[in-house]
């Protein structure tokens, strides 16, 4: 996609334009091969980046580098928070706390340990506004329970998960408690010293980085299992030949959010309200999904209902004939089942309302001008739409 | 993604209207995900001498109204009652996993039309 | 490191220069940014490498694209297959038969699965020239043997394993067969037709391509299960955003290294010739660990232990001095323990044989001329070293 | 990987010698990694007036051992004996992790020459 694109792309949230600074802070390093194992002097260079990078996520999040651990992405450092710290209970399996607006990262990889390895696990409902409530977790709370495992921020609705509270919930109680920050960091500071969770997890390719590598933040190694045994890289807890090429990328990624995330984040609320004040003064009638308010929800995500319309067929004539990329909250699927939102789901929507959703998200590179120009060609495609439809 | 026939049927659908008195309808319905089409014809000697619709549904699932109905209009019902299956499905183009629900769209128009008005095929 | 100072490099076995080709198909694809699950028009673009990949691999390894699945590299494979197959035993823990001579990404991953899980292993021996014996294989095959895992080239000794003839004994006895075939993919040809194995590793930056993406081939993904779970990637077996660039990489390394592996073989093994034989009329005295012939070892690899000096100052000297990069059997250890390599141990080589080996790698880009001034260096240096010693 | 004064004393070590009559000789072996490093010393009026070595070992240990003998000759063994432990730490720049062994290496050639030559010391 090219740069000049970026006014149409509103899927920030699936992922982000590579920055041009992250681009070339990667290019150089595509050749320098030296493997960072090695313990020769070209491969200082290559543990001088990594080392770098280290330093650069630990600023970003206010912790130490020492906590930061490389990975493949938000996937795998959500599978290794998981079953790195239940597979420690093998023998004793217990009880696991979430929510079932996870992502599909951490729900796949619970529903693997229930029922390859006993654990038992307590889903939470969150409210109809998105949002998990500290006193429900506080009410699954047992004896047994080994892990709690919530997300910051939802990919679909933005909505901002008591974090802070859960935590103190968890240290109290001694739980080892993760954190998928994989749609938050970037967006919103993070402050680990103040926050006290035992994991979390970012990826890079959701804050202008590249695809491909991400961190779980680990507070305690003596507490967690690796998921990728072997030659010693990242102080044995995830051997594998380092990704230079992405990690140097990250570098960059992460230093640009550091200093940059609060400026992001006021463009983006300047773009949501106006979005809003748009589309609440137009005539297509919707439904916000989820809360919009600062402080419930990322600045960066509009998920909306709109009557008698497909969310689908919007999305398809939003891109094929204006080049706007937006989300879906339901698709077809090859074997005509439902396929749709389990956030939404969990939130109780209606099938109609979730198949008429849609996910608006944007970031840096939105400006005010663009929101208006995409609102009023949604209207003019959501009244085309209703048009063919004769109602 | 979405074939050229799909995207040309879906952006620019041109058999959408409604008829005041139509001389027959067809209406169906996906209760899976919800697609509704409702086609009006005009018939006149067996012949489909207009056709309109009107569908709430995804992308794929409008354009396949807008290529039944100009397939349909200007045909004989004999005409239409001899397409085969193979024939039916080239219609759409070559469809994604996720899209081809449409094709069972397309063939039920197609059977709901000529069942409905078998007079014409005896 | 620099193109021009590759003619110095021998340490190809550690990682391979990345090529001109591979470096010019991964650039333009760092700014295309679409995320491949996505389902708008820039996703195809991403799909589409992602396909042509799978294309590539197959058809580098003779066999069917959909068995090809993506990874973070060699190790993430190696973790996969091997905790993929025995974590489905997990009720009924059983019998591992590997070698004292795998990757420390097979050797800890099994590790782990005996001390965590109750799993039981034998460690076969190689013989004294580096190779394990099918016939040892046969005599460790227990009735609840539920893994085979033997790498097909050692990273060290760059001796062969018979892999086809534990291939055809795993499959008499119907036990999965997984083969780190790392280190052969980029120097021998694999027909994976003709093999048989059950699952098979490879890394791309070792042939020429990317770090931090490798592969993993699944003859039957029904019998393994994933190590990442999320959002269905790589037909649900392995999830997390693509690391596309990478990716992009893999698929011209593995083009490349299909098209030449003949042609780089003929090179290695005419270097390997003429070092060998330049070694051998030099006045130092050296030993060769593992087999040299054509047929029981890699063509770019040699591994030699030399008379009167420790390796790791050989090393040291044609490095700081002449820009060599070569590897060692022996490192010192930050707690004084012993540091030395578990492959020539197992071969049971003395101590004094170990600290005084290197491991010499070239490749592709290496050619007799470079042969020739590194043995004329590498003989130089052992003689001051001696001097030094005053022996 | 190495740092100045390891490279410096490792590729162009000046101390490298025998010598036929020594007046003293310290030899030392580490068992694990299995160094050794034998030096030889000419004394006069308590004075080091000449140190040479002979090392197998990692390079780390060869350069400590030129740098040991550098340190030394010239000087009395009082003026030896006074260094203290930091003194000696720092006289090998900075190590890596695996490199420290040496830091014990070059200690035990401070002591033995003292303790053995401890008359000088009185
Ligand atoms: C909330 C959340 N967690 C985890 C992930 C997975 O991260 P990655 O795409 O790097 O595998 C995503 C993105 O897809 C996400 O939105
Ligand atoms: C034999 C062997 N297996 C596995 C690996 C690990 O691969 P990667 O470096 O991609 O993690 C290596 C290389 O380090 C190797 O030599």
């Amino acid at each position: 996609m090219e740069q000049q694109r970026l006014s149409g792309y509103f899927d920030y949230n699936a992922t982000t334009p590579i920055s041009t600074e992250v681009v070339e802070s990667m290019i150089p390093t595509i050749k320098h091969f030296a493997n960072p194992s090695s313990s020769n002097r070209h491969a200082m260079l290559s543990k001088k980046i990594i080392n770098d990078t280290r330093n650069q996520v630990a600023s970003l999040l206010n912790t130490q580098p020492s906590k930061i651990f490389f990975t493949s992405g938000g996937s795998e450092a959500n599978n290794w928070a998981v079953k790195g710290v239940l597979l420690n209970h093998i023998a004793n399996p217990g009880h696991i706390i979430t929510s079932e607006i996870e992502h599909a990262s951490v729900l796949s990889t619970v529903e693997y340990c229930v029922a390859h390895f006993g654990f038992s696990v307590t889903y939470l409902k969150p409210d109809q506004n998105g949002k998990v409530n500290v006193s429900d977790v506080e009410r699954a709370l047992r004896d047994d329970t080994q892990l709690i495992t919530i997300m910051y921020a939802n990919n679909e609705t933005g909505v901002l998960q008591p974090i802070p509270d859960i935590s103190k919930l968890a240290r109290d109680k001694h739980i080892p408690f993760h954190v998928d920050a994989v749609q938050l960091v970037g967006k919103r500071r993070i402050d680990l010293e103040a926050l006290h969770v035992d994991y979390l997890s970012l990826s890079a390719h959701k804050f202008y980085g590249p695809k491909g590598v991400g961190c779980l933040y680990i507070k305690d190694a003596s507490r967690i299992t690796p998921l990728i045994h072997g030659g010693g890289q990242e102080l044995s807890m995830r051997s594998g030949t380092e990704n230079l090429v992405a990690i140097a990328g990250l570098a960059k990624a992460a230093q640009d959010a550091s200093n940059q995330v609060e400026r992001w984040d006021q463009n983006n609320w300047s773009c949501k309200q106006y979005m809003m004040s748009l589309l609440d003064s137009s005539p297509i009638q919707i439904k916000y999904n989820g809360s919009t308010a600062y402080n419930d929800a990322l600045s960066n995500t509009l998920n909306i209902s709109i009557a008698g319309i497909r969310g689908e067929a919007l999305a398809a004539r939003m891109e094929i004939m204006h080049s706007y990329i937006i989300s879906i909250g339901s698709a077809c699927s090859n074997n005509k089942a439902k396929n749709i939102s389990h956030v939404l789901e969990a939130m109780t929507l209606s099938d109609d309302d979730i198949v008429s959703s849609v996910r608006i998200s944007f970031g840096r590179f939105t400006s005010r001008d663009d929101v208006k120009r995409f609102v009023t060609t949604l209207v003019a495609e959501v009244q085309a739409l209703i048009a063919i439809s004769g109602r | 993604m979405y074939n050229d026939i799909i995207v040309d049927n879906f952006s620019a659908p041109n058999y959408v209207g409604d008829l005041e008195t139509a001389d027959h309808e067809i209406e169906i319905g996906n209760p899976v995900c919800g697609d509704r089409i409702k086609v009006q014809l005009l018939i006149s000697d067996s012949q489909i001498s207009k056709a309109v619709f009107r569908a709430w549904g995804c992308a794929t699932s409008l354009a396949t109204a807008n290529v039944f109905c100009r397939s349909i209009e200007g045909q004989s019902i004999t005409t239409i009652s001899k397409r085969c299956t193979q024939e039916i499905s080239s219609m759409l183009g070559e469809l994604e996993p996720s899209q081809r629900h449409c094709l069972d769209i397309l063939s039920e128009l197609h059977s709901k039309l000529v069942s409905q008005l078998d007079i014409g095929v005896a």
